[in-house]
């Protein structure tokens, strides 16, 4: 085994411009799906900090009894999907209109009697933020007792969660479409470097070599190549990401970036070794073959 | 350890062909090879030498017939025991085919290190077979800036670092001068009498009569004649 | 030159496997930046269609004459920026409030008067939508003869040009980004093909072969390369695009997704010819110095 | 158009050495080579040979000293004429040099191309070099699908194709049989009637005493003796 890390090693520093195009093919690989993945956990992280925001208005019936009112309010929170519930009384929906009103406040001073019903406001889990179940929990906060009528921001909810949506089906396919290419361009680069190393194997089989002497350090290579260029590549993604963000921060700091999770750094990290190790392995079956 | 020329066969041809689509490279060989023998293989350019040694080491599989070593047919040995065989063989092939990008000892070791030897026995191993072919100050070197003659060394000290049983040399003195061949040449004679099997194709007849020997004279891919040619008297 | 593609076609199918590897590869990196511009392209277009919806109030003294305000109109349909112009009443305005109050709209019955102002509604030119301009503009709408206040969706406005702004720089950022990463592993991979070739090179130039001769084929292929590469590229986009399309259709096609515009298609392509030239020449550089 | 050996000098060296590194593969080398002479370089293994063609033809460059070859002075001759120079030369490499993807006419025709000519003649030239070293039933196949002396025999049609000035022949017979050598050289010696000035590396002391002519022997990069030897009488 060390042995074989070792003859990996004196390998690649005999091939080492063989070595060192996997290794930078590799890197920009990673730095693309790197950059893309850095671009979606942002760009969601974003959008999830709005989605808090949607709620649902629960007005309820006029003559409740506070006893009533706080039952109700268990009842919401005890459903799925719901995250938070705070009650806003009339009293207090009332300042709200009139704050949110700026110039056209002064009508409401003419007013003898608080129109206004007191009210749910009910925020989602995270895990509930998209359409179908958002609609649904509306639906059967409707028809809870005690509850008269309810009410989403429904245009602005429909576009939020429509690009959420969005995000998720382009995020899914674009990340996987990225790694696949990525996966396939590094395999294709280690097999050109087997192309051009191909006599060199066929001399070792001439040798008696037995494929596992033979194959061990290509494989060796393949991790060592993946790991190193997977390396390379996030540094270069963190250094883009400092640019980055220094420059957002500049703009004013309007929007919180952050860079990729630990475990997702970990993943790509460990997926660059899978990626050298294939290309090594399907290069390998190819040549190795006649 | 001295064996003696036993008479009892290590390989064995029955109608062997060869084609390469429709050209025929080598047509209905049956001979046989003893044990601890040093037989010639000749015949013009194109006859077929190279071809046959091919597929001793199963560097081509027969189209036809049969081949069998060491008790082994060569049509029946499963792929992974390929390399068991290989290990029976010393190969000098007739270019080289030493690896460009290692260095000429690097070359010697792999051979040392397929059969998984012991890394100090490798180290002398390759001192050792490098100092007999002469080429010890060489072992630095990448094979592209060796002379022809001396990748042609390196080529026969590869060949007999793992002490094989057979030696199969195809032209191994095409590249030399007449002194450094004899050295070569003394060599192989060595390695036969310390009981390998020693089999040299070559179209060079003063070679053949200088050393002696029986021979397969090839001609179009067909086998001419069989002679035993005695030694030139020094 | 009829010879040197002749001689380049002829060069490509001997080595059509280095050929094929470099092809995908061309055809991968294209496939990345395509798919990125895609994505660029359309929510971009999805976030330039909302901020159509950005826009000024401009509210008015209380006792212009039509002439005067008329006027005024003009005057602010002349400014830089300026996208187009509505004439609010406060009539009108009365209304829109009304509709947007629902449960609320009661207490607008009992109002004996009207006490909202006329107003303007002012939509921004598309290349003036980023947050300076739009502020710049606000305030000089706010400084004009008869404008008694100027009110624009601080919220929602801040947010929208904030993520047009994120947008445009991490597009322009990860565009570069990926550009060059393509270009480099497209290079690589040729400069790859063309270290497995050197010796014939160097049998080429031993035989008297002039630079150019040597040289004109491998730009041929390099350009062959890229076209064949491009075009392969934009066909794979061109398939996942209209898979992706369909999906978001059965999802009730709540955003209107657009495939690339033509002159970006062209542009890639050439970008595309462009590389495998490049990849060309800098390999070339590099083994035929000595 | 035989053209007499004028005695007029078309190379010439004047104290070249050549160094890799530490290694001192030629030293202080000065000698003439006529036009239109046959001329041998000999030594054993090792000895130079090799890299003395290779100064000339400007694969390698000179350490120190100059080489002088039609008036040019290889040291000051820009790198864009070296294309030029190049074509005065047909050269037969030690190790063939072909182009493995290539096949036979193809090696054979960029020789042609390089030098611009149209391509009806490149075609029927091709063919006629083919025939003339016996290989035109192989003129589609790949080299390393050809027996050794086969290569050696393509590299021998494609060093003539150009009709050289100057024909360099790196051991050209090492892998022929003793007839298919005596033909190649009969091609060596008739181009060298039709005007060629002919160098021939070879340690092959039998083949230089068949053939007769000036012979410069090197032994380890050093000049050891310039002798004439008369052609052996058939
Ligand atoms: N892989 C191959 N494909 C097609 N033909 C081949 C192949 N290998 C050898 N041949 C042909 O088979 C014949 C015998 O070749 P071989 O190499 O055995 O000759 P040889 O006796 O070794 O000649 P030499 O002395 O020139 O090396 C030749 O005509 C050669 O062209
Ligand atoms: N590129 C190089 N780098 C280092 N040493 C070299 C290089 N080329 C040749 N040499 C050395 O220079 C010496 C002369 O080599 P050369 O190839 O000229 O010999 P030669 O006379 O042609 O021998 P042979 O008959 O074996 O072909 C050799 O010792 C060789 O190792
Ligand atoms: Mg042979
Ligand atoms: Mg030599």
């Amino acid at each position: 085994m060390i042995r074989m890390v070792n003859r990996a090693l004196k390998d690649m520093w005999a091939n080492r411009f063989l070595n060192a195009i996997t290794v930078v093919t590799v890197a920009l690989s990673i730095l693309i799906v790197g950059a893309f993945a850095l671009f979606f956990v942002n760009a969601s992280g974003l959008l999830s900090l709005w989605t808090k925001e949607i709620r649902i208005m629960a007005y309820l019936e006029p003559d409740m009894t506070p006893e009533a009112i706080r039952s109700l309010g268990k009842r919401m929170e005890g459903m799925p999907g719901v995250g938070d519930v705070r009650f806003v009384s009339r009293e207090r929906a009332l300042e709200q209109l009139r704050e949110g009103m700026d110039e056209a406040s002064a009508l409401l001073d003419s007013l003898e009697e608080n129109p206004l019903p007191n009210a749910y406001e009910i925020h989602m889990a995270e895990a509930f933020r998209n359409r179908e179940k958002f609609e649904l929990l509306a639906t059967r906060i409707a028809g809870l007792e005690g509850v008269s009528e309810v009410e989403y921001g429904q245009e602005w909810l429909n576009r939020f969660i429509r690009i959420i949506d969005l995000f998720r089906l382009v995020g899914i396919a674009m990340g996987a479409l990225f790694f696949l290419a990525a996966a396939f361009i590094v395999a294709n680069t280690i097999r050109l470097v087997l192309y051009s190393r191909r006599d060199e194997i066929e001399i070792m089989r001439l040798m008696g070599g037995a494929e596992a002497f033979i194959r061990g350090p290509f494989y060796m290579q393949g991790l060592l190549q993946g790991a190193l260029g997977g390396a390379a590549g996030m540094t270069m993604l963190f250094g883009g990401f400092r640019f980055v963000a220094d420059k957002v921060a500049e703009g004013g700091g309007f929007l919180p970036v952050r860079f990729l999770p630990d475990e997702m750094i970990l993943g790509i990290f460990i997926g660059s070794m899978v990626v050298g190790w294939m290309g090594s392995y399907v290069s390998l079956r190819q040549f190795l073959k006649a | 350890m001295a064996i003696e020329d036993s008479g009892e066969p290590i390989i064995r041809l029955f109608h062997v062909h060869k084609r390469y689509g429709a050209k025929k490279a080598l047509s209905d060989l049956s001979f046989e090879i003893s044990r601890n023998e040093f037989l010639f293989v000749s015949g013009p350019s194109g006859a077929g030498k190279t071809t046959l040694l091919k597929l001793l080491y199963l560097g081509a599989t027969v189209s036809e017939g049969q081949i069998i070593i060491d008790g082994l047919n060569l049509s029946r040995i499963p792929r992974r025991r390929i390399p068991f065989l290989r290990r029976k063989f010393g190969i000098i092939f007739q270019d080289y085919k030493l690896i460009p990008q290692r260095s000429v000892q690097d070359n010697i070791a792999i051979v040392l290190e397929a059969r998984g030897a012991p890394r100090k026995t490798i180290r002398k191993k390759v001192r050792s077979v490098l100092r007999t072919v002469g080429m010890e100050d060489k072992r630095r070197a990448l094979p592209p800036s060796l002379s022809g003659g001396e990748q042609q060394r390196v080529a026969v000290a590869r060949a007999i670092a793992g002490d094989p049983q057979i030696i199969l040399a195809d032209e191994p003195t095409g590249s030399l001068d007449a002194e450094a061949a004899e050295v070569i040449f003394e060599l192989l004679r060595e390695y036969h009498r310390r009981g390998a099997t020693v089999l040299v194709a070559t179209h060079d007849a003063a070679l053949i009569r200088r050393t002696g020997g029986r021979v397969i004279l090839l001609e179009g891919g067909e086998l001419d004649v069989v002679t035993t040619i005695p030694r030139l008297p020094a």
